[in-house]
Formats: C-alpha cells, sequence, structure tokens
C-alpha cells in the first residue's frame, strides 16, 4: 500500500527485472532485511522495470507518487535518474548504484569491479601455472564485448599479467553472450574455450553463468563466479567468487539517509571498502574452499596483492578505450 | 587459436549439439507449414517444455517423466493455440505472439512460485539426459570428441527428422496432412476434416518444442533459467522455412544455423566485429533463401516456403 | 422410391435460398435440375451432400429417415456430388486425387501401387480412361472433371450430383460427358444434374424439377415436354429469339498484324491477322485451349507477344500495359469471372469501378469520389437488372449470373470502342443469357466494336457477324454471317483446312 | 443407418459470444486467468486490478504516461495495417523501427546544420531509412518470392545487430555511463518534442500520431492507392485485369509500412529517449504489440488508435502494479499475452457478424 503517515519515510527502489542479475537481488534483498528489522519508520517499493521507457515511467511516476528517497541500481538509471533530479531537485533525494550520474543532485557509488577481477585474473594465472599451463590460453565468458564488460575483463588481464607478465592479448580468450540468460550458449562457449585448452575460465554473464559452472564440473576446468558468492559444495570446479556487495552499499544509503540524509557526491568503493573483493581473498566464503587447487600459497599470494590494492600500491588500471593492447 | 584436428572435432560436436533443439522445433515448424499454419508461437511452446521439463524433474527426478512433462506441457499450450487459430479463426500471428508473451512471463513467474528464485533455478538433485557413452572410443581422439557428450535426444532429433520424412510423404496420415496445406476446401468437400488436421499439427509441432525445450534445459544444460530459449524458437522458423518445410531439408537448414551458431562463437572477434558476428546466421539465412529459391524458380518449381 | 426429400427450407439470414422443396429419384435415373441463377438448385444440393445445413427437412433413403451432417455422411450413405468449381489438388496425381479419403493401406504406409491399380480399373469400369500418374496441374478441363467424376465413383456411391458440370467445357467434352452420365444410369447410378442448357436437358434427363426463386415451381417426364415450355417455366416468361437487324459498319477499331507469341519454344499465336470494323461482332470459334486466351491476353496487354502488332483505333498498343490499352478504348470481361472479373469480397461498387476508378469522372487528384461510385454503380444494378440488395454487400453474395451481369455492365458501361467478351454467358440461366445478348446487340448497334470469344459454338453463331476458327494458334478460317455454317467452322476447329472442304 | 447431428458445438460457443462486445469479453477472460495468477501470488486481483486501472487511466498523470506509451504502438499499428490489407504479410516492424530510429537520431546529432534544418532531415532520413529497409524484403518478395514473414523476422535481427555494430564501432557515448551503455550521444534539446505538460510524460509525439491515424485513414479509404491496395488485398489477378500494378503497389505499401514503423522509432528518439538506446526499442515490444493492435482491429486506423491505448494501458499498468504492490512485474506480462490471445478471436466473430457468407474466410484468418 502507499498511503502513510508523514514519519514513515517511502523509499523507491527502481531496478532492471531483478533475478537475472544477482547483483540485483541482493539489494533487493538487503533492503527487505533492513525493514524487517524495523531500525528505521520506512516503506519501499521495489520497482523494476522492463526497458529503458518503463525507466523513466517508473522513476517519473516515484516523484508524482511523493517517495522520499528514489535509488535506481543499473546503468539504465543515469538518463531518467539526471532527467527527474535536475527537474525536481527538492521533491525527494536521488542516490544511483553502479553508475555516475550526471547531475549534481545526485549522489553516486559506483564499484571498482576490476580490483575483484584483478584478483581472479591472478588467480587464474596461478591456477594455470599449477596446472601445467603457466602461458595460458586462460578463458572468459563475459555478457558483451562493450565497455560494460571493460572492468572485468581489463581488471582479469592486468590481474593475470602481474603474475606472469610475458602473457599477451593472444594467451586469452573471450566469448560474448550477449544476453544474462542464454545459459546453454554459455556453456558452449566455455566448452569451446576448454577445447582451445583453457584450464581456467573466468564467468561473468550474470544467470547466465551457470552454464559455463555446468560445463567446468563436466570437463574438469575451473571457473569463478560474478557478484554474488557462487562457490558451492556441489561443484568444487568455482574456486572463487569476484563479489559485488550491493548489498552493503544498500544498507550504507538507507543509514545515511536516515542518520544524515543523502549528500550528492561520487562515491567509488572497492576492495578497500570491503565492497569489492573475492572470495576466500577479501573474506571467506560460507562454503569450503578447495583447497588441492586453490592452495593456502596461492591464497596468501592473492592476499598479498589485495592489501597492496587496499594501501594503494596497486591501482588497477581499466582505459575505456576499446583499443587495449600490451 | 589452433586449428588441429580435434578442434575441429570439437566444432562439428559443438555445432550438432547447437543444431538439435533447433532441429526439434523446425520439423514441428515444417509441419505447420504444411498446413499452412504459421506458427511464431513455437518460441513459447519451446520456452514452456523446457521449464516443465525442470519441475517434473526436480520433483520426480525422473527422466521420462521430466520428458512427457514437457511434451505434454507445450502439447497443452498448443492446443490452446490450435483453438484459436483454427477454429476461432483468430490471426495466427497474433496468438502465436500472445502465446510467447504470456509463456515468458508464466515461466518466469512460475519459477518462482515452484523453486522461489528468479532468474535461475539450479539444483544438484536435478538428473540430467543420459548421454551416450563413447568410452569405447577412447582410443582415438577424433572420435571420442566429435561424439563427445551427446544426448540419446541428440540422435533421435535426426532420427525423428527420417521417421517424420516417411510419415510425410509414405504414409496415408502425412498424405492428408499434406493435402491441407495444398487445397483445405476440396478435404472438407470430400469429408477430411480439416481444421482437425490442422490443429493436429499445430499440437504436434506443440509435442516437438517441448522436447526441443527439454534438450535445452536437460541436454545442453541442467536447469531453467528465464527465457532459456532466447529467440531459438524463431530461428527454427526459419530453419523449417529454409529446409523449405520438407524434413530432410530441415535437417540441413538446422545444421547450417548450428555451424554458423559455432562458428560465430569460435570466431569471435578473431575476424569479424562480435556484432556482425552474431548477425551473420540471420543474413546468412536470407541469402540462403533467395540462393535456393532462385534456383527453384529457374527450374520453374514452386515455392514451399510460406 | 430410392432417395426423398421433403419439405426442405433453407435460408442464409434473410434469404430463404430453399422454401419447402420436395425431391425424388429412382435407382438408375437421371433427374436434371433446372432454374434461374439463385434460384436455389446448388443450395438443394449443397444440403443434400452435407455442405449445409438444412433449416428444416427430412432427407429418406430407401424410405429410412438419414441425417447427413457432412460431405463424410452423405459418401458413407453413397450420395456423391461433383462440385461447380473443381475440388482438386493441383500438386497431386490424378490418382492421388482419386483416392484421396479412402487411401489403400499397406501396413504402414500408403499403398500407391494398389491406388494406381484401382484407379486404373475403375477408369476401365467405366470407360473414363485417365493417365494415374498425371499431375493435375497444367491438366484441361475436361480431363479434371473426370477426375473429380471418378473421385466420386471411386467411394463408390449411387447417388451423383453435378453442378453445372458442362458450364467449363467444350462441346467435345460435354458430349462425352453427357454419354458417360447415360452410362453411369445404365449401370444404375442415380444422377441429379444442374444445368442452365435446356438442350442437354432434353439429351440425357429422365425428368426434370424446375426451380425458381427456392421453390419448385414444376416437375416434368422429359418425354412429354420440350425446351420451349421449360424456359417458360423456369423464367416466367417466354423467350423470343428476336431478328438481328444490320448494322453499317465503320472504320476498323482494332487490328492485329502477324501477332506471335511464343512460350519457350512453343508457338502459343502464329501471325495472327484479325480485325474488328466498328458496328460489328467478331466471333473467335475454337476449342478452347487453342491460343483464345493468350490472344486475348496478348491483345489487352497482360502478356508480351513475340512479334506483330495490336492497333487499336489506328495506335500502336503493342506489348504495353493494361491500363495503357484500356485508356485507348479497350473494354474486357475476362473467361473467369470470379478469379479475373471480381473480388469476392469487395463490395459491388469496389467491383463496378475497377479499371477505370481513375477516370475523371471518379477520382480527381488521387482522390476517388465514392459518392459518384455508388451512385454509378446503382445506375449499373439498375440498368442490368442485378438482383442485389445495395451495392454495399460483398460480391461473393451475388448469385453467379448476377455477378456476371453486373461485370458486363461494368465493362460495356465505359462506352469504350472496342470490346472484348469471352464466354459471356458461361453459367448464366438462359433469361439472363437473352438479356446479355441484347446488350451486345445494343453496343454493336451504337457502332462499337465487339470480339467475341466462345466455345459455344452456337452462340458464336447467333451473335457474330464475322467468324474467325481458330486452331493451335492460327487463324484457320474466316466466315460471315452469311457463310458461317455449323459443319464446316466444327471442322476448321478440329484442325482440318479449308480447300479439304 | 443413422448419424447424430453433432458438431457445431464451437459454432455454438461463437453464436453465444456473437452478441456480447467481444473486446470486453476478451479481457474479462483475461482477468480471470490473471486473477487466479495473483490468487497463487498470494494477493487480492481486485486490490490489484484497482491500481492497474489506476496506474493506466487514474489520473492525468497517468493517461499522459499510457498515451505516451501508446505513440510508438500506434504507429507500428498503422504501418503493419497498411502493410497487411494489401496482403503483405510482414512483421519488420521491429526492424524498421531500429534502421528509423538510428538514422535519425545520428543525423539528428552529427548533422552540422541549423537546427529546423537538423530536425527536418532528420526525421526525413530516418523513415526513408525505415522505408528503405523495407522495401529490400519486397524486393526479396518479388525476385525470389521469399516469404516476407520470415525474410522481416530475419531482418529485425540483423537490422538490430549491425545497428549495434555502428554504435559501438562509431557513434558510442563514452561520458555518460562511460560508455557501458550501448548508445549515441544525446540529440540537441531545441528539436525534441515538447511536452505539453513540463510534469507529464506526454509530449506532441502523440498528437502526431493522432494525426497520421486520421491521415492514413484517409489513405486507405478515400485515394486512389487505397483502392489500390485494398484490391490487391482481395484478388490479385483481378487487379491485373483492371490495369493495376500489383508489384507497384506492393513496394509502395511496403515502403509506407515502413516510413510509419520507422516513425515510430523516431517518435521514441524525440519524445522519450532523446537517444538512440541500443535494446530499448526491442524489449519495448512496441513493434509487436502495435501488430497486435492492427491486426485485432482489423486494419481500421480508428481502431488501431484504440486498442493501441488499451494495449499501453495493459503496459503501463503493469508497472503501476509493480511499483504499487508485490505482485511481480511477469503478471503484467500473462495478462497482456491473455488479452491479445482472447481478442484475436474476435476477427472471426466481426466477420461473421459483417458477411456471414463470403465463401474464404478461412483464408482470411490472416497470417
Ligand atoms: N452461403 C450463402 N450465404 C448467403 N446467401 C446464399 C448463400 N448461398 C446461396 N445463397 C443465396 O441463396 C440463393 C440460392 O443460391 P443457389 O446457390 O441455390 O442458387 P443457384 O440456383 O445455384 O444459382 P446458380 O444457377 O447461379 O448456381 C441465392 O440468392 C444466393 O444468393
Ligand atoms: N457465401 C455466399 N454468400 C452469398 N451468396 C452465396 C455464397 N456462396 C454462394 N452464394 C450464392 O449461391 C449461388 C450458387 O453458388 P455456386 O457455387 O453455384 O456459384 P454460382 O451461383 O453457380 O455462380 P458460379 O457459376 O459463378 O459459380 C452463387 O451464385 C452465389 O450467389
Ligand atoms: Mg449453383
Ligand atoms: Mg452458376
Amino acid at each position: 500500500g502507499n498511503t502513510s503517515e508523514d514519519s514513515v519515510k517511502r523509499i523507491a527502489f527502481i531496478t532492471d527485472p531483478v533475478g537475472t542479475n544477482p547483483f540485483l537481488t541482493q539489494a533487493t534483498e538487503k533492503l527487505e532485511e533492513i525493514y524487517k528489522t524495523g531500525k528505521y519508520p520506512m516503506e519501499y517499493s521495489i520497482m523494476e522495470s522492463q526497458d529503458s521507457g518503463a525507466w523513466k515511467d517508473n522513476v517519473r511516476a516515484a516523484v508524482e507518487e511523493g517517495y522520499d528517497l528514489i535509488i535506481g541500481i543499473g546503468w539504465q538509471s543515469d538518463d531518467p535518474m539526471s532527467q527527474i533530479a535536475a527537474q525536481y531537485p527538492d521533491k525527494s533525494q536521488y542516490v544511483c548504484i553502479d553508475v555516475v550520474c550526471q547531475n549534481e543532485n545526485i549522489k553516486s557509488y559506483t564499484f571498482k569491479a576490476e580490483e575483484g577481477a584483478f584478483l581472479i585474473g591472478a588467480m587464474a594465472a596461478l591456477v594455470s601455472d599449477k596446472l601445467g599451463a603457466p602461458d595460458g590460453p586462460l578463458g572468459g565468458v563475459h555478457v558483451n564485448p562493450g565497455q560494460g564488460s571493460f572492468p572485468w575483463r581489463y581488471g582479469y588481464m592486468e590481474g593475470a599479467r602481474t603474475i606472469n607478465p610475458n602473457l599477451t592479448m593472444d594467451d586469452f580468450i573471450f566469448n560474448f553472450t550477449k544476453s544474462y540468460t542464454d545459459a546453454a550458449l554459455a556453456k558452449e562457449l566455455a566448452l569451446s574455450q576448454y577445447a582451445q585448452g583453457a584450464k581456467f575460465i573466468n564467468a561473468a554473464s550474470a544467470v547466465a553463468d551457470f552454464g559455463t559452472f555446468e560445463a567446468a564440473l563436466e570437463k574438469g576446468f575451473y571457473t569463478s563466479g560474478q557478484d554474488a558468492d557462487r562457490t558451492s559444495p556441489d561443484n568444487p570446479y568455482i574456486l572463487s567468487t569476484q563479489v559485488k556487495y550491493t548489498g552493503v552499499v544498500t544498507e550504507m544509503i538507507v543509514d545515511e539517509f536516515f542518520e544524515t540524509g543523502i549528500k550528492p557526491e561520487a562515491v567509488e568503493l572497492g576492495i578497500a571498502e570491503g565492497v569489492i573483493g573475492a572470495i576466500y581473498v577479501t573474506d571467506d566464503g560460507t562454503n569450503p574452499r578447495n583447497t588441492d587447487i586453490l592452495t593456502d600459497e596461492i591464497v596468501d599470494a592473492l592476499r598479498e596483492l589485495a592489501d597492496k590494492i587496499k594501501n594503494g600500491e596497486i591501482t588497477v588500471k581499466t582505459p575505456l578505450e576499446t583499443s587495449y593492447t600490451f | 587459436m589452433a586449428l588441429d584436428i580435434e578442434f575441429i572435432a570439437h566444432i562439428l560436436n559443438s555445432t550438432f549439439r547447437l543444431m538439435t533443439p533447433i532441429l526439434l522445433v523446425a520439423l514441428g515448424s515444417a509441419v505447420c507449414n504444411r498446413v499452412f499454419i504459421f506458427n511464431i508461437g513455437l518460441e513459447g511452446m519451446m520456452l514452456t517444455g523446457a521449464f516443465f521439463a525442470i519441475v517434473a524433474n526436480y520433483y520426480t527426478g525422473s527422466v521420462l517423466i521430466s520428458l512427457l512433462a514437457a511434451m505434454g506441457s507445450a502439447m497443452f499450450v498448443s492446443w490452446i493455440a490450435g483453438i484459436f487459430m483454427v477454429k476461432f479463426k483468430g490471426a495466427m500471428l497474433v496468438v502465436g505472439i500472445s502465446v510467447n508473451v504470456l509463456m515468458l512471463g508464466a515461466t518466469t513467474f512460475l519459477m518462482q512460485l515452484f523453486f522461489g528464485v528468479k532468474g535461475a533455478f539450479v539444483h544438484k538433485d536435478l538428473v540430467s539426459l543420459p548421454k551416450v557413452n563413447v568410452e569405447f572410443l577412447k582410443g582415438t581422439k577424433f572420435f571420442y570428441t566429435l561424439f563427445g557428450s551427446l544426448t540419446y535426444l541428440d540422435y533421435f532429433a535426426v532420427i525423428l527428422a527420417i521417421i517424420l520424412y516417411f510419415y510425410m510423404f509414405k504414409t496415408v496420415s502425412g498424405f492428408r496432412l499434406r493435402s491441407i496445406g495444398i487445397n483445405k476446401e476440396a478435404a472438407n468437400s470430400i469429408g477430411v476434416d480439416g481444421d482437425k488436421i490442422q490443429i493436429g499439427a499445430i499440437v504436434f509441432s506443440g509435442l516437438l518444442s517441448g522436447l526441443g525445450g527439454a534438450l535445452l534445459s536437460m541436454g545442453a544444460v541442467t536447469m531453467f533459467v528465464q527465457n532459456i530459449t532466447s529467440g531459438r524458437g524463431f530461428m527454427a522458423m526459419a530453419a523449417g522455412s529454409l529446409g523449405s518445410a520438407h524434413p530432410i531439408g530441415v535437417v540441413f537448414a538446422s545444421t547450417f544455423f548450428g555451424l554458423a551458431q559455432t562458428l560465430s562463437n569460435v570466431l569471435d572477434n578473431q575476424f569479424l566485429s562480435s556484432e556482425l558476428m552474431i548477425a551473420t546466421p540471420y543474413v546468412a539465412t536470407i541469402v540462403a533463401l533467395a540462393i535456393f529459391n532462385y534456383s527453384k524458380i529457374k527450374k520453374g518449381g514452386k515455392i514451399t516456403n510460406i | 422410391m430410392f432417395l426423398k426429400m421433403e419439405h426442405i427450407y433453407k435460408n442464409y439470414g434473410d434469404i430463404l435460398a430453399n422454401k419447402d422443396v420436395d425431391l425424388d429419384l429412382k435407382k438408375g435415373e437421371i433427374l436434371a435440375l433446372v432454374g434461374e441463377n439463385g434460384a436455389g438448385k446448388s443450395t438443394l444440393m449443397k444440403v443434400l451432400y452435407g455442405l449445409e445445413e438444412a433449416t428444416s427437412g427430412k432427407i429418406f433413403l430407401n424410405g429410412e429417415e438419414v441425417y447427413i451432417n457432412g460431405p463424410s455422411s452423405a459418401i458413407k450413405l453413397g450420395i456423391g456430388m461433383v462440385q461447380q468449381h473443381f475440388m482438386l489438388f493441383n500438386s497431386f496425381t490424378v490418382t492421388e486425387n482419386i483416392v484421396y479419403g479412402r487411401e489403400p493401406k499397406g501396413k504402414l504406409f500408403f499403398d500407391m501401387a494398389k491406388a494406381r491399380q484401382d484407379v486404373i480399373d475403375l477408369g476401365k469400369k467405366y470407360d473414363l480412361p485417365l493417365d494415374p500418374d498425371a499431375v493435375i496441374e497444367g491438366m484441361p478441363v475436361g480431363l479434371r472433371q473426370r477426375v473429380e467424376i471418378l473421385k466420386v465413383l471411386y467411394q463408390n456411391t449411387d447417388i451423383i450430383i453435378f453442378d453445372e458440370p458442362t458450364a467449363v467445357l467444350t462441346p467435345q467434352e460435354v458430349t462425352e460427358l453427357l454419354k458417360t452420365m447415360k452410362n453411369l444410369s445404365k449401370m444404375g447410378k442415380s444422377i441429379i444434374l444442374i444445368t442452365h442448357k435446356l438442350n442437354e436437358v432434353m439429351e440425357v434427363a429422365d425428368r426434370t424439377l424446375v426451380m425458381r426463386s427456392g421453390e419448385k415451381v414444376g416437375e416434368l417426364m422429359i418425354k412429354d415436354t420440350n425446351i420451349k415450355e421449360l424456359s417458360y417455366l423456369m423464367v416466367g416468361r417466354h423467350i423470343v429469339d428476336k431478328q438481328v437487324e444490320k448494322v453499317e459498319t465503320g472504320e476498323t477499331v482494332f487490328e492485329s498484324i502477324d501477332l506471335t507469341l511464343t512460350d519457350n519454344k512453343v508457338s502459343v499465336l502464329d501471325n495472327v491477322n484479325i480485325h474488328v470494323k466498328r458496328g460489328e461482332i467478331v466471333g473467335i470459334a475454337g476449342v478452347s485451349g487453342n491460343g483464345q486466351t493468350e490472344l486475348v491476353e496478348t491483345i489487352f496487354g497482360l502478356k508480351n507477344c513475340t512479334s506483330g502488332k495490336v492497333i487499336v483505333n489506328g495506335e500502336d498498343v503493342t506489348n504495353t500495359s493494361v491500363m495503357n490499352v484500356r485508356n485507348k478504348g479497350v473494354a474486357l470481361v475476362p473467361e473467369d469471372r470470379n478469379v479475373h472479373g471480381s473480388a469476392a469480397l469487395g463490395t459491388l461498387t469496389e467491383n463496378s469501378i475497377m479499371g477505370f476508378y481513375h477516370k475523371d469522372e471518379f477520382s480527381k487528384n488521387g482522390i476517388i469520389d465514392y459518392k459518384v461510385a455508388s451512385q454509378f454503380t446503382d445506375e449499373l444494378i439498375e440498368e442490368f437488372k442485378v438482383v442485389a440488395k445495395n451495392n454495399k454487400q460483398t460480391m461473393s453474395s451475388l448469385s453467379g449470373g448476377n455477378s456476371q451481369k453486373l461485370i458486363i455492365a461494368r465493362e460495356i458501361s465505359q462506352h469504350s470502342s472496342f470490346l472484348i467478351v469471352s464466354e459471356p454467358t458461361r453459367g448464366v440461366d438462359i433469361g439472363a443469357m437473352e438479356f446479355i445478348h441484347n446488350k451486345l446487340f445494343e453496343k454493336r448497334a451504337n457502332k462499337d466494336g465487339i470480339l467475341l470469344i466462345s466455345s459455344e459454338l452456337t452462340e458464336i453463331l447467333k451473335l457474330s457477324d464475322r467468324v474467325y476458327v481458330m486452331y493451335e494458334g492460327e487463324v484457320k478460317g474466316e466466315f460471315t454471317r452469311e457463310t458461317a455454317n455449323e459443319e464446316e467452322i466444327g471442322f476448321l476447329m478440329l484442325g482440318g483446312n479449308k480447300d479439304e472442304v | 443407418m443413422k448419424f447424430k447431428i453433432k458438431k457445431m458445438n464451437y459454432k455454438q460457443i461463437l453464436k453465444y459470444l456473437k452478441p456480447l462486445e467481444q473486446p470486453i469479453v476478451a479481457i474479462s477472460f483475461a482477468l480471470v486467468i490473471g486473477a487466479i495468477a495473483m490468487l497463487l501470488a498470494k494477493s487480492n486481483p481486485l486490490v490489484v486490478y484497482g491500481y492497474m486501472l489506476k496506474g493506466a487511466f487514474g489520473s492525468k498523470f497517468y493517461l499522459s504516461t499510457t498515451l505516451a506509451k501508446a505513440t510508438p504502438i500506434i504507429l507500428a499499428g498503422l504501418g503493419a495495417s497498411i502493410a497487411w490489407r494489401s496482403n503483405c504479410f510482414g512483421i519488420g516492424g521491429e526492424g524498421q523501427m531500429i534502421v528509423g530510429a538510428f538514422v535519425a537520431a545520428i543525423i539528428a546529432i552529427y548533422l552540422p546544420a541549423p537546427m529546423w534544418i537538423k530536425f527536418v532531415s532528420s526525421i526525413v532520413g530516418g523513415v526513408v531509412a525505415g522505408g528503405g529497409y523495407s522495401l529490400i524484403s519486397a524486393y526479396l518478395f518479388d525476385k525470389f518470392q521469399m516469404s516476407l514473414s520470415i525474410s522481416t523476422l530475419m531482418m529485425n535481427y540483423a537490422g538490430r545487430f549491425i545497428v549495434l555494430y555502428f554504435i559501438v564501432n562509431f557513434f558510442l557515448d563514452t561520458s555518460s555511463t562511460g560508455g557501458k551503455l550501448q548508445q549515441t550521444y544525446k540529440i540537441p534539446e531545441e528539436i525534441r518534442f515538447p511536452r505539453l505538460n513540463e510534469d507529464y510524460a506526454l509530449t506532441i509525439g502523440f498528437f502526431i500520431a493522432v494525426a497520421v491515424v486520421i491521415l492514413v485513414w484517409f489513405l486507405m479509404n478515400k485515394t486512389k492507392y487505397g483502392y489500390e491496395s485494398k484490391m490487391v488485398g482481395y484478388n490479385l489477378e483481378f487487379c491485373r485485369f483492371g490495369g493495376i500494378k500489383a508489384k507497384k503497389i506492393m513496394y509502395l505499401s511496403l515502403f509506407i509500412s515502413g516510413v510509419l514503423s520507422a516513425f515510430a522509432g523516431v517518435s521514441e528518439v524525440y519524445g522519450t529517449y532523446f537517444r538512440y538506446v541500443s535494446g530499448s526499442l526491442v524489449s519495448g515490444r512496441s513493434a509487436w504489440i502495435g501488430l497486435n493492435a492492427a491486426l485485432i482491429s482489423a486494419y481500421n486506423p480508428i481502431g488501431v488508435l484504440v486498442s493501441s491505448i488499451i494495449l499501453a494501458g495493459i503496459q503501463t499498468g503493469g508497472s503501476a502494479i509493480s511499483r504499487f504492490t508485490t505482485v511481480p512485474l511477469e503478471i503484467s506480462q500473462i495478462l497482456q499475452g491473455c488479452i491479445t490471445l482472447f481478442i484475436s478471436a474476435k476477427i472471426v466473430i466481426k466477420w461473421r457478424r459483417k458477411n456471414t457468407n463470403s465463401k474464404k474466410l478461412n483464408v482470411k484468418g490472416g497470417m
């Protein structure tokens, strides 16, 4: 329901259809969790938006319907949020997650996803080396070739190259599902990368990843998940996951909103803030680690890298140009 | 990448795996074409099969029952579609599109209802279609890879095409099936119920789509992901058309698609930009159809792809 | 009494197509069903064959009441129908068409060999020989109909209904068909024949049943009646062939010079030289399929000729567009009214302006004036006595005779100086036929030229001032009203040569 | 021997439905099914439907949102109608929308010219591009007898990815979202479709669409082309004998159809996105909904207008549900599917009312 006394604050959480993307699920679940605790006098509504048209409608409607805090998550949110925030600076407070919005009334939280990818890349190189393929090829099944997956792709490459500097572009194989849901295709892509000799294949195509995981289980190559901890007792080949704790951010936002109110600025979150990381490296997952492959020394090496990133000794660069070469 | 002999084996193997789900559905589409039904709802029917295969799979753990569930559910949906297309004379496209939208929504919705998850349902207890054991080929790596990790249903798809060929061109009911597409009125005038045959064809295409879906959710992978078919149903229609509604032709057409897909997988951003790579199968279809029809027209033949 | 239909009523919405009709049929009898267009003949038979459900009424077979709820049950009861519009699968073979519905089966496969044999035997039995492997597509109409007949016989039916079987046949084919019917009746089959050609009735029928506007108005034994009486019963008035008055011919409106058409190596038209003057009707006699259709199409710009010229009112229109030919003052009543002459789902108005909707009277700068069009249509309906509720109803709801009238009305109303009419009275009743013939004479009277193509020699002889005979794409001879005579023309039609006479 | 008179049972159903106003029946059927789904989702259908209605037409604000959504649907619907009524059963609306929108956006962004020239050439360029794209399928049909439905279906995908290729490699906006969304830059403020009221989504686009409806109605029912194309739809042979150049009509119809569909895309660029956003036109599904609108209203422009607004309402109502309740978004998909499915049955009933008689209804089932 949407009728409520003024004391109760109303939060609109606008997103692409939840479900296909674990980092959306995390955020929405956290929101519900906060609500359940009754910590704050709040109501919330998850507004799933099929297409960018629906996005605009929902943001506009959220203002019309008098929501006090409007959170948009995903790249999609940029245009509609910026436009509305510019038009109604005072009608509500605005936050974008995962994208820096063009409008200054909006607080933006973005992620240094590349840092997580960096760790996985290093892990890939180490594991591959351990399995007798120091020079790769290293695989990756991502969503699309565009800027969208640069952080994961280039972070991954950077990480691998810190371990083995003489890796070249040709030592990496990347394929793209162009869909968050085509698990069958993802699996097929993984299989063909495996056939080309990849011992480690980095999965970064939302729920389609399950296809890659299944291929790993079948063929016995190693892989890693994305966003939410994908390791599983049923599948020892999923060595780790490049996590992106959107739940944490959601909590930050809600807290800030109720304590101080939203202060528009652009915040970048990474390993240092405990929002980005890799399972077993920056935090221990819920499932037992595959210690035969992901041995302690490998983990230690990775932890070292993680610390270097924390204290700024290493900064992972992900250029925006399509022409990323070394 | 290294184009060694074994990798070629992999390409062929992968082609086959990618081809079969399309083939099954394409055969359904072909049957529909034969009775002058343009069934764009195949995508939705395939999705239905893929989903209920997993539902049954989860609750019974029996491959057989899962397959039956896949076929049954898809047949039910296609029966509804058939009634609307034939009896109520609803525009085939509207019915088909509606079915697609409806089933995309319904499967996603039911997935939450049954499994309490959105997006993807994966579970260790899900059984996958039995794979044909090729251990005896372990000696010759080429064949081992070539025939590796294929389910019985993959092979059955091809066999089915052959069976369907005999059905269409050698049996009486196949004969009547073809007659409807040529002149339904004439069939009715001699007391052969054209409507029944058309609906029958649609339901049969549902059965095949169901199998195709199951092959996707229990063969290619063992899970259900919302919209897992992602356009394969439409591809299948194109294949049915490219194969000019002839079972054997459809096999070639589907293989062609499978190969196009595989190549676009392995060649991805090696030669062509990957966006163009995805576009190729569709452009290729048009070109292939054009060439195919052109040669046929030259021979003064009839074009059967409706 | 073998078959008995009692108190049959059938209405389509407000139209009462059959009103309390009784019909009975003896074994081995040929019963002719005659009446004007829209009299209710087809409907009555559709009821008998189960294509339509009677609103009320009973049907008895061998004294026992039967319920016929579809062709299949009719066939089970031994009733078969050769429909007016052939119901064949064009890309199937003769065999496949004939055995359709009762195909011989092996264990699981279609037993084609047996089917083939059955067809051959059947052909022998009723001596209707046919090549069992021929594909229907491209078969002459006569043979197609033969397929239809064998199809019915294959279902071993005892009652065979023919709905206007001769409408589309050449004279030769007609004689054969009539012979066949006699045969069948001898072999104990009962036949119901719908036709508009009373001479056929007189020739084959034992008994005739006359219908008018849905009702049975008479039932006569053929031996004690004659054409005059029948036509009177049908139309309700006497049909009199009035004298053809002479008309002075003017200058040439149409002329073809060495018109030649070869369709992949086959010569379809071979140096055709014909002309039509103002005020004359020129007939083209010939067994259909000897190039008449192609001749019309090349003249009218539907086909391009390989060589030669088409001159209309002194202008060369060879291989130009239909539109251009029409604009030069040519009009055409095509042979097949349902396919080429009208749009079944279009309204009468839409059908009436086809071919010249672009003329100033109907459209100015791209906009069609439907008020004018609809008035115009009403005038046509009025002048040509087309039976229709209004000009908004669809063409398909007109009786065949009436749609034919409207088509002819449309083409005549253009006041074009040159009119081509192809089979103008096919499938229309004698009343309408007389009417149409008079209209053609009127047009001739106001000094327009008419080219008449007809497979009805009698029609040719009745209307034409001059006659060309066509055989295999060649003009075999030319006659004037005076010199024309059936024997000679018939002889040439079949490929004889003039000097041999 | 006896034969029971049984068949007709579905005819009886139709007879039974005949007097009722079909769309209402259709919608209520659909609503029932939707209700079942909702009960399964443990929420009160009446409440949900209440919200849905409110979110679709409940206030000026919502209505304007719905009308804005309807705009591309109407245009795409008109496009489909033009083609289908002359027997060109193409389903290429989506592809034409995409191409049109893309070209229009690119011209509007990059053409170095004064604003009004930008505007005009962008719109014209866009729609002509769409028309041209449609002509390809016309050519394939003409020269290779390639089924329009198949060629256009393929061209929907081809167009989408080829355009994507150009965007990613030449026209990508890297400033916003760091180029993560595959989209062009925005078109200049000055030339976007103005809003009637800054608080509402509605732009003049909708009124242009309505104007186009009238235009198309006129085109279909008053002009020579309208007559010719209609007759071509009825009987090609008849037209040949009447001197109508059927081929010309087919090309023309498909071109116009492409132009209209493309304009649907252009209107989205100018009224909603202000840029070409890859995938948005696909996930928006306007082309397909438009096609439905065209078919269920038997190609009648006015009918297209009305049914488009209803179908758009289901969409906006659907989003409203997801805002007001916890019912998952899919419910609105289910509803949409059901409603169009049931409405499709109307066609036959309407025909049965119009002319019970005409011999070839089964052919007219459409594709
Ligand atoms: N399906 C139908 N719907 C509406 N009216 C019909 C239908 N079929 C026939 N009619 C009408 O019923 C009447 C009788 O039609 P019927 O077919 O029996 O005429 P007919 O005697 O066969 O004419 P013709 O000599 O031209 O064949 C006509 O007025 C016709 O318009
Ligand atoms: N669906 C219909 N609606 C209205 N009248 C019809 C319909 N079907 C048939 N009729 C009428 O019934 C008559 C008989 O139909 P039939 O099939 O015998 O054609 P016809 O009248 O003989 O004309 P033709 O000889 O050109 O076929 C037709 O003339 C037509 O007027
Ligand atoms: Mg008749
Ligand atoms: Mg008749």
